[in-house]
């Protein structure tokens, strides 16, 4: 923990913001105890991915942004989706394939969009939402809005093309964009060192002329501080950074994952660095009482449980659906 | 005689065909220690050991590219790409490498590289891992394209591909996997080009693949309650194709009607139905027709995906209205 | 009037377009301070400057991925990739991003994507570098594809390109930069989707794009010589296709042929006939016709490629072929 | 120059070697002016790279390699696939298309191609064949030959996705290759500081684990050095290198580009060290008499002529090649 986030004594609003990001994380954790208790009842259909332990990334770093900024994500998308505000309910109607879900029910679990919130989509292909995030970027620049663009992906997708080509037109063209390398220590079932002949992704900044930074991830405000400070760099137009979250993926890669390839002790070693488990005890430590923290998780809890319900109500598309969308001129 | 799913015929090629060859090598993300992501290499690296079997990182293009390197040198790689979808990232590879290289250089490299994947809708998986991908890869001279619809054929055309000189694309379709069939200890090989008779008949030729082929089945059955004998034929390979067997089925029965889980545009059912068109002219009583989804995505919603791909009523209804022409 | 070649008509669209919308811009290799590779760019930087106007590294899933990022915040982006058969290294970002994006988000965004490519054979280039690799996008809905012939087209489709909210390939022909043509001082926009009848004729309609539209002129001026009139037509985009106008034409000819310097396989033109077979049966006089290269890369020796490509000779023989039926 | 190749008093063995590297040299740049000249006259089809000014990197590194290793390049490929020993009239045949050219006149001067003498291919997209030259180091280790392969590439073509997930899979694999990367300054017509935000390309080797290192590229003996270290290391099981030669395209990029994008005196600076200026030099310092130095031009002169006078009378391909060698079986 980093001077600028040991606790301190707190304003009422400083007391009030860091309650919400406790909210904020349980309100992930438990949409996606959601998504996992409904995968196995069917409503969820093919695959989904679940954050669980990643929450602090995705609450820390889109927190740092402001009206006007934007992210991309992964398949692993719900949490950093959320974040950036995109509502419960229809999120989960998404999920389920519902059409009053955030696109209509035609991307599912892995591509949750909202334009509105400047969640500009959850991508599937491994490391093909990098070029896009420069896009977003380039727009800023271009227009000289002032927005910065977060990009969230994996530790794995760090070996694909487009994460190179990606990073070096960021850096030669500085564009506004902070990439965020979520590093849950695997890549679908391989661990990291089978596939990446080096230790610290962050390392690879170098070889594109940008910093990079190793944060722990697990810890929702040294995220946010340092994605803060990437963002302040990117807007002043001094390009690009790639900050490496360590952290830890609860659950298996996807729902039929059970996950048996990790060492023995290591889930429990991370469990006990839980970033909610984390966050609370920060806020416990710089004096907020125990009943102003449970009732930032009920609050989320029955929050979920509200969408929730009204998701499920939702009819599916109407048949018409299918053919539109597809050209906005034809 | 061994009742196997699809998945286990072809987890058993490839093990047999490990077995068979020392030069077989198999590598792709997550097919060793991990089994594979559709768990169709359960098994293997622990059989086979790390030298043979290798976990590789997400590298599509370096994935391709060492099994064309590899074949170079004259071994035969066995290759796997997860999703069919992602043939995306490695096409440079395939389509402009892997195809080409034998040709550009005189004939001085034969490339017996085999690429699996998972292709086909059907499961929720979305508009970015539930295409017919085999699709993409058709106006490109110097691949092979195999498109198993059974157990049998899953594991006879991937020792085939395997054993070819050739680069062969072997499409697994994930709505398939479990689909079961008794199998002999060894089964035989398919070989590449050689259509299956699927069910005989004479009133129309339907010609399908993969979940197409089931689909098209269970239009069969439904059919012959009303007294209409259709011709199944499963082509098997999409490149070399076997377009005798089909002509001449056509012959007999005088209607075609070709079922595919992609939309129209450059597809293989296109193809095949402009081919007959031009060679088998005057035998047709009817129009050629070609059942395909809509020219859309994949959409993810249960009921939208559904209605996106052709199913036995639609199948059905296209014989039958072959016939009423 | 002024005379203007297909290279100059690219060129004048793109000024013509940027000068027109501060939010196109214009990204690519060398496209900026060089020019671009064929010169289409020439003075294109030098008149807008470098925000607008930019040169990358060699990157192409980065450009096409800038693209669609820039074009999801409301700019109209317009990039250069060099030689079609480069698609390979975009394909994930064409096939799965670009073309699906609007649908996977239910409408959410609009992506006014521009993609411009030089393909095409003849000109020794080899089998990487000239292909007619619009035949590889055929089957991926969401994409809308461009293939001028003559630089009124060239002009005209690259204006109404850029102008369509939706993502165009606009593929130019490298054979036919030199080609000459009168154009007005405003040259009009080419409406996606609509055809042109380049000749008219009543013995059979000859459908063919760019270098074969060419070829295929040739071929009817010889024909006419023999008393037979040609009808031919150039679809000046593959999607959306103008296919009302080509069936209309085969309404009056019953005589159809197709003419692509690409291979059967899942080629426009196959589906093309595949469509006419189905829609148009009792219309033909004649078995469809579809005149292609061979199942081969393209060669890089001259008497290969020329040999590869189909010419007027092969054409005009097709065409009495259709009629001597 | 370092310590290795400075020029000291040569055995008659260590003579000729020096002065067969001379050859090499010329008999590349003669071949090339020939290309050149043809191409003027319609002899070569669509364009053609020439790599004047850069044959001490081809030269040095291939005969860096033993018998059995083996070599990829790219479509600027004339240099390092007549460096393995591909006989000059069957690539001159190939260049303008004849049935006895090195690929049967299916490839062309983009793509040279001499198995018999380890050229595995000269390849015309940017990077593709850096997956390839893994391959082919791969086969080596799985069969224990104990070969090393050698890939050259340019500085542009470090930007693609294909570079990074090659160096990364070489890398984690500990694969017997090694990367050229020939730094000219210029990817086409664009000068490397536009595409790419670090000076030194040596420097993304830290990306991947592996040594990177660069090197004079216009000094044959110190490319040969450095590749032979960097191959013994590969031949040893310790993994690739990453070796950057500076050198100069004294050319343009192809045959249409009169390369006016140079900064004025940049040209003659590099003229001033040309790779065979500068070995003519080494030689002479070392002792060797100009007439030996002068038999070697001239050598290469000679051989380049007959051979060129050969390919030209050789026949085009007969028409049913055109089918032939698309596949093995069918
Ligand atoms: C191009 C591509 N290759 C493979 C996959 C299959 N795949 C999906 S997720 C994944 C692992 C990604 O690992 P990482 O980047 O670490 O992200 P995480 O899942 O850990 O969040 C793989 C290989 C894919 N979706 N796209
Ligand atoms: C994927 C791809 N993109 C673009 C090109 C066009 N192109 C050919 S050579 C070249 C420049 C390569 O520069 P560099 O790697 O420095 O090699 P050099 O030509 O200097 O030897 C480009 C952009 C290509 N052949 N392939
Ligand atoms: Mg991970
Ligand atoms: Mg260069």
């Amino acid at each position: 923990m980093n001077e600028r986030t040991r606790p301190a004594k707190l304003s009422a609003e400083e007391r009030a913001e860091q309650l919400e990001l406790l909210r904020a994380m349980h309100e992930i954790r438990f949409f996606e105890h959601e998504c996992g208790r409904l995968f196995a009842r069917g409503e969820v259909r093919g695959t989904t991915h679940l954050c669980e332990g990643q929450e602090a990334v995705s609450v820390g770093a889109c927190r740092a942004l402001r009206e006007g900024d934007s992210m991309t994500c992964t398949y692993r998308g719900h949490g950093a989706t959320l974040a950036m505000g995109a509502p419960l309910d229809e999120s989960f109607g998404e999920v389920f394939g519902r059409a009053p879900g955030l696109c209509g029910g035609k991307g599912g679990s892995m591509h949750l969009t909202d334009l509105r919130v400047g969640a500009l989509g959850s991508h599937a292909i491994v490391g093909a939402h990098l070029p896009i995030a420069n896009g977003a970027a380039f727009e800023a620049r271009y227009r000289g809005t002032g927005a910065v663009h977060a990009c969230f992906f994996g530790d794995g997708s760090t070996n694909i093309g487009a994460f190179h080509e990606s990073l070096n037109l960021a850096s030669i063209w500085k564009l506004p964009v902070v990439f965020v390398c979520e590093n849950n220590l695997y890549g679908e079932y391989s661990p990291l060192a089978t596939t990446t002949p080096i230790e610290r992704l962050a390392d690879r900044a170098a070889a594109y002329g940008m910093p990079g930074e190793r944060i722990d991830g697990n810890r929702v405000l040294e995220v946010r501080e340092a994605v803060a400070a990437a963002v302040e760099r990117a807007r002043a137009g001094e390009g690009p950074t790639l900050i490496e979250a360590m952290t830890y993926r609860q659950k298996g890669h996807s729902r039929t994952d059970p996950a048996k390839y990790r060492p023995e002790g290591e889930l429990e070693e991370w469990l006990a660095r839980d970033p909610i488990l984390l966050h609370g005890k920060w806020l416990a430590e710089a004096g907020v009482e125990q009943a102003e923290i449970d009732a930032a998780e009920a609050a989320a809890r029955e929050a979920v449980g509200e969408a929730l319900e009204r998701a499920l109500a939702w009819p599916e598309p109407e048949p018409a659906a299918l053919l539109e969308d597809v050209w906005v001129a034809s | 005689m061994t009742e196997t799913t699809y998945k286990g015929a072809i987890n058993k090629a490839i093990v047999d065909a490990l077995a068979a060859d020392d030069d077989v090598f198999f590598l792709g993300e997550d097919v060793g220690a991990a089994g594979g992501a559709f768990k169709t290499s359960v098994g293997i690296q622990e059989r086979f050991g790390e030298r043979r079997v290798l976990d590789t990182p997400i590298s599509e293009q370096a994935i391709v590219g060492l099994a064309i390197g590899a074949a170079m040198k004259g071994l035969r790689p066995l290759a796997e790409i997860m999703f069919a979808d992602f043939v995306g990232v490695a096409f440079d590879q395939i389509a402009n490498q892997l195809a080409k290289y034998r040709y550009m250089t005189g004939g001085q490299v034969k490339l017996p590289v085999t690429i699996h994947l998972a292709s086909g809708g059907g499961a929720g998986f979305g508009a970015q891992h539930s295409q017919a991908a085999e699709n993409w890869l058709l106006n490109i001279p110097g691949l092979k394209l195999a498109v198993p619809g059974t157990p049998a054929d899953a594991y006879g055309l991937m020792r085939a591909a395997v054993e070819d000189d050739d680069p062969v694309l072997f499409f697994e379709h994930k709505g398939l996997f479990n689909v079961k069939e008794d199998l002999p200890e060894e089964p035989a090989r398919v070989e590449l080009g050689r259509a299956e008779v699927v069910r005989e008949g004479d009133a129309v030729t339907v010609v399908a693949t993969q979940l197409m082929r089931h689909r098209a089945l269970e239009a069969a059955d439904a059919l012959a309650g009303k007294g209409i004998a259709v011709e199944l034929i499963d082509p098997r390979t999409l490149v070399p194709f076997d377009f005798a067997t089909i002509a001449t089925s056509v012959d007999r029965t005088n209607h075609l009607v070709v079922v595919q889980e992609a939309p129209a545009g450059g597809s293989w059912g296109a193809t095949l139905i402009s081919r007959i068109a031009a060679e088998r002219f005057e035998m047709l009583d009817a129009p050629p027709a070609l059942v395909v989804p809509p020219d859309t995505p994949v959409p993810y919603a249960g009921a939208l995906e559904a209605a996106w791909l052709p199913d036995a009523e639609k199948i059905a209804a296209a014989v039958e209205a072959s016939l009423a022409y």
